[in-house]
């Protein structure tokens, strides 16, 4: 079972790797998306710092979503998952390990680079590190349900923005969660239930996501 | 003990008996009506009790009579979101083919119903908060109700197979099942706008009983509407889905008959 | 031949087997068994149904109806959870689920992990027997047609399934691919293996021949 | 010449309407994407009517990059684009048909529909129309433009996120035109030169990405 | 043979074609020639480059030397504004560019509009005459392999395309199937037209053994 885990992770970070855009893409995309904001509002820095953090947020969850489609795609097409399908080896944990090099190739990354953007945006110190904490906690959940939606719409050809509509609606909680994070600790208040929000939330999909993803594929491949 | 194993044996065949789609076809000839009935009469006693009968509010005057609409339609909102995702759990753990159709026809229902309970929402938060629509939990949860009743349609009906079909909506419309309790709650969870629990709260309702009764007539009309509708819909569904099957065919033909006599 | 296969053990058995798509019935209690050191031959025309049994008995589709047993234990439905029957299966189809951006020696490294039977120095002499070494390090993208099918099949060498489920293994391969490719066959078959196969062209020429028998869709 | 135009159409028509999802799903993801601001900020009236109009922007930039990638790789992947390759009928023409059915699909609906997200930002009645006529003249060329990408992208496996990378600073200049109207016109001042500006890139648009989408798609096909 | 052909029209002409792909030189300093009702079987083994050369007489691919003429004039370097090459030329080789959402009947129209030969009634008897007719109102998507490229060889039926390049024709199709297209070739031969094709089989004994050319890369 371990090494189900392992074995694939290995495969997945060498397939990252062979084509080094894959890695840096979704972190460009979350840079691009989050400077769009201010060339389409108008110029006032303490607008800017208001809004910075929700920005990052919705960029971060935009960045995921968007590299989500691809994650079983191309997998379908050649044929792997119906092998992966056959195998007896658990389906669940080998998903759990996709979408946990799913995560570092975009979540992870992302996160590490949020401090960055804050700056640009003006955000104070302070709440640059509850935003670094919020992402943290807040993507892995993400990729997880994520995948879930990348898996049940794996065999429709224009899946793309079906999938952002059925997974957008479950992304909001956690959106609401890690923003409400930075709009607490600006009014200086404590952003403890947040926090527990999140890693609940976390807890749950490390738990119960992989097998929804596992069975999701089993349905839509045939 | 063997009264209990009987009862839970009856209880286990009319479950998977219902799971048939013919067994489903004969029993809802006689429920479809019996539903469609219990609507009217229970939607015009609670109606008339509300326009006419249940006093004006002391602060709010006769506009809060919306409540007659707003609260039976977001507690349907609900309800029938938990009956879906219900239904589709059965559907994938027991392969129940009549499950799926419950849960899918289930879909457009609640979001007509969610769509009501915004609406009206926003009809009477006008008035009332001077806003007819605020970012605030229990709005947005509820809007958030609605895309995923969007979704979940949409999933859908964007497979060709419909064994695929269902099997994957049922799995979006478990899943989404996370919303229910997040909107119910949010008004505890989160300073909000909108007023707490009221009816259903611990120590009983903070409602006076001539605007409760009307209240819960329409309540009670409104599920059986939803089961009206639901049977009409399933049973068409019924019909194509088994259209080839010997079954339909007889019905078919019985019917030719008719028509040519 | 079918008195030296009474001897032999049977492996696979379908009964009442049904499966419809759409609105086509395709076929309708169908029946047949498989031993050890059978090559079953599915024959029919385009569109009888061929692929959509080999995918049912691998179990990515699902029949309409009947029951499928490997060594007299009936196979779970939806065979997830089978795991005793799945680690005795291969399938190979016209999707092969190698990956494009990976080598060919890093994808068979994959499946060979994931059936535990890694040996980097057998996955060379693997490549060497399919004709394809030369070609080891280039991504799997850029092989040709034929190269590629063999690459596909190349993981069936040495590895442990009993059953192999081929369909069209011939498609795309040359004349001596071809021959290659019924060696190892007959070689599985040696092993008391069992193979159930599709093939437009009779293989009653073949040497495949004294295995073979036959199931008419 | 121009019966190659309506063949194309016909088509394009034809495959939007097989899966009517196909039609509907930009425009949800762009309402969706909309939407995820008021979750992430804070809840002010005020300041959600000062950044809705650039929030309704990006989404609409957005939610048209979403759709982007979907638009030439089925044809890809099936080998049609091979056969437009090796056929006499222009390629240009054929390209700017499919890409007029998809902006129809797109930008067409997502402007039609953007007057009632407005109201939910409390974005006043003139400047609706401001966004309106914004939206209007620059979603063709966004679908023109991003047509480029997508062609660019078309042969590679996670294009996905590349073409963003790509195409959105193209989008820069078009959303700051289009977003500057509203803040313009929330100033008082005439939009005149930024509507001029977006006619004349819609003009550009419309003779030459026909031929660098040809172009592109003859460069990347092998 | 040879008497007979020097008689005819020479459609094709390849001079000192040369390929690289990667680092692997396929083919250097090809000669060839193709007349009316000439068929070319480019014969090779798996990865020799017959797909390669096949899409870069389409155009698709660009040859790393050489020159291409057609009826005598040289083929424009990218083929892309070479028209009346471009209009006499049809290519068929794995990928199909069919749209799986559509049914056969609306594929088939698309590409017969585009060519400008499109007739409704011609096309219900195509599918009939390649023996599809029966599921021209399902979706591509759902057919099995042989009667998708029986679908994709359909489009040559009627088509005024004087060149066929056919990237194994025969895959996936039934010995009906290959019997219906070795016929349908023949006939476009019989009206002065040409073909291009690979096939791992000997094609000496089919019945288009006596148009046969042999090209061995
Ligand atoms: C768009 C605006 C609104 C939406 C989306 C909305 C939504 C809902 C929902 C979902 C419920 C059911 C809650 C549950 O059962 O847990 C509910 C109940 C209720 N709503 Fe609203 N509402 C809106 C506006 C209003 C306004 C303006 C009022 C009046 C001031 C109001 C009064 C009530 C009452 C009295 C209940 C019953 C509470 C109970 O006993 O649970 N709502 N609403
Ligand atoms: N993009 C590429 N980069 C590097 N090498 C390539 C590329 N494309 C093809 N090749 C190599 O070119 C050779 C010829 O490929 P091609 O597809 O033309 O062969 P083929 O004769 O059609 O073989 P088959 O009978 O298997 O279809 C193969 O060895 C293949 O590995
Ligand atoms: N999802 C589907 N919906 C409807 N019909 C389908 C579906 N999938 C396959 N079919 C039909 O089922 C029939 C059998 O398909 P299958 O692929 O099993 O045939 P096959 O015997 O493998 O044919 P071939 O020799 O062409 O490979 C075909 O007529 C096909 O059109
Ligand atoms: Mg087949
Ligand atoms: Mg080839």
């Amino acid at each position: 079972m371990n090494s189900t885990f392992i074995l694939f992770c290995r495969r997945e970070w060498q397939l990252l790797f062979r084509n080094t855009a894959n890695l840096v893409q979704p972190l460009c995309f979350f840079v691009i998306i989050t400077l769009l904001f201010p060339f389409s509002l108008p110029l006032e820095n303490e607008l800017l710092s208001r809004i910075g953090g929700g920005v990052i947020w919705v960029s971060a969850v935009l960045a995921i979503l968007m590299s989500l489609d691809a994650m079983f795609k191309a997998d379908y097409n050649d044929g792997a998952l119906e092998q992966w399908l056959m195998h007896p080896r658990s389906l669940p944990i080998a998903m759990l390990a996709k979408v946990f090099i799913h995560w570092v190739a975009t979540g992870l990354l992302l996160t590490l680079f949020s401090p960055v953007l804050s700056m640009a945006f003006r955000i104070p110190t302070d709440q640059i590190w509850v935003l670094f904490i919020g992402l943290l906690l807040g993507t892995p959940s993400l990729s997880l349900i994520g995948a879930i939606g990348a898996a049940l719409t794996v065999s429709l050809h224009r899946g793309g923005v079906l999938l952002a509509v059925i997974i957008l609606p479950l992304y909001i909680p956690i959106l609401i969660f890690g923003a409400g994070m930075i709009t607490q600790s600006s009014l200086g208040a404590s952003i403890d239930s947040q926090v527990y929000a999140l890693i609940a939330i976390l807890t749950l999909a490390i738990t119960l996501t992989p097998f929804a993803i596992a069975g999701a594929l089993r349905i839509t491949i045939e | 003990m063997k009264f209990l194993s009987t009862i839970w044996q009856f209880l286990n065949r009319s479950f998977f008996r219902l799971g048939s789609p013919r067994e489903f076809y004969k029993i809802s000839n006689y429920v479809t009506p019996v539903f469609g009935l219990l609507f009217l009469v229970l939607t015009l006693i609670g109606s008339y009790n509300a326009l006419f009968v249940a006093p004006a509010d002391y602060q709010q005057g006769d506009s809060y009579r919306i409540l007659f609409v707003h609260v039976p339609s977001a507690w349907l909102s609900l309800f029938i979101y938990i009956v879906m995702a219900s239904a589709a759990a059965i559907g994938l753990i027991w392969r129940m083919k009549m499950a799926y159709i419950v849960a899918i026809c289930s879909a457009p229902i609640g979001a007509t119903f969610t769509a009501i309970a915004l609406a009206t929402g926003s009809l009477w938060g006008a008035p009332i908060w001077g806003t007819w629509w605020e970012w605030d939990a229990r709005l947005t949860s509820e809007l958030i109700l609605l895309f995923i009743y969007f979704g979940v349609m949409a999933l859908y009906y964007a497979f060709e197979e419909r064994t695929t079909a269902e099997r994957a909506m049922a799995v979006l419309a478990v899943v989404g099942i996370v919303i229910v309790p997040i909107i119910h709650y949010s008004v505890e969870w989160w300073s909000s706008l909108h007023q707490g629990a009221t009816v259903f709260r611990e120590g009983g309702p903070a409602m006076p009983p001539s605007m409760l009764k009307p209240l819960l007539y329409n309540a009670l009309g409104f599920t059986f509407f939803y089961g009206y509708i639901l049977f009409l819909r399933a049973r068409n569904m019924v019909l194509d889905n088994e259209r080839k099957s010997k079954w339909v065919q007889e019905l078919v033909n019985k019917e030719h008959n008719k028509e040519a006599h | 031949m079918i008195d030296s296969q009474k001897a032999k053990e049977v492996l696979l058995q379908a009964q009442e087997l049904a499966c419809t798509r759409g609105d086509r019935r395709l076929f309708e209690s169908l029946e047949f068994s498989l031993s050890e050191a059978e090559c079953l031959h599915v024959i029919g025309s385009n569109g009888s149904g061929k692929t959509s049994l080999l995918r049912i008995i691998a179990g990515i589709n699902h029949p309409t109806k009947g029951r499928i047993t490997w060594s007299g234990k009936p196979v779970l439905n939806n065979h997830s959870s089978d795991t005793e029957f799945l680690a005795n299966l291969a399938y190979l189809g016209h999707k092969d689920g190698l990956k494009n951006e990976l080598t060919s020696v890093e994808n068979l490294s994959f499946y060979r992990r994931l059936e535990n039977t890694f040996d980097p120095n057998q996955i060379d002499r693997d490549l060497a027997q399919m004709g394809i070494l030369e070609h080891a390090d280039i991504s799997v993208g850029k092989l040709s047609f034929g190269q590629r099918r063999r690459l596909a099949f190349a993981r069936l060498l040495r590895s442990e399934f009993k059953l192999w489920i081929l369909d069209e293994p011939f498609t795309g391969v040359d004349a001596e691919g071809r021959e290659l490719i019924e060696q190892i066959c007959l070689e599985h078959l040696a092993t008391s293996g069992a193979i159930i196969l599709t093939n437009h062209q009779s293989l009653e020429g073949s040497s495949l021949a004294p295995h073979l028998s036959e199931l008419r869709l």
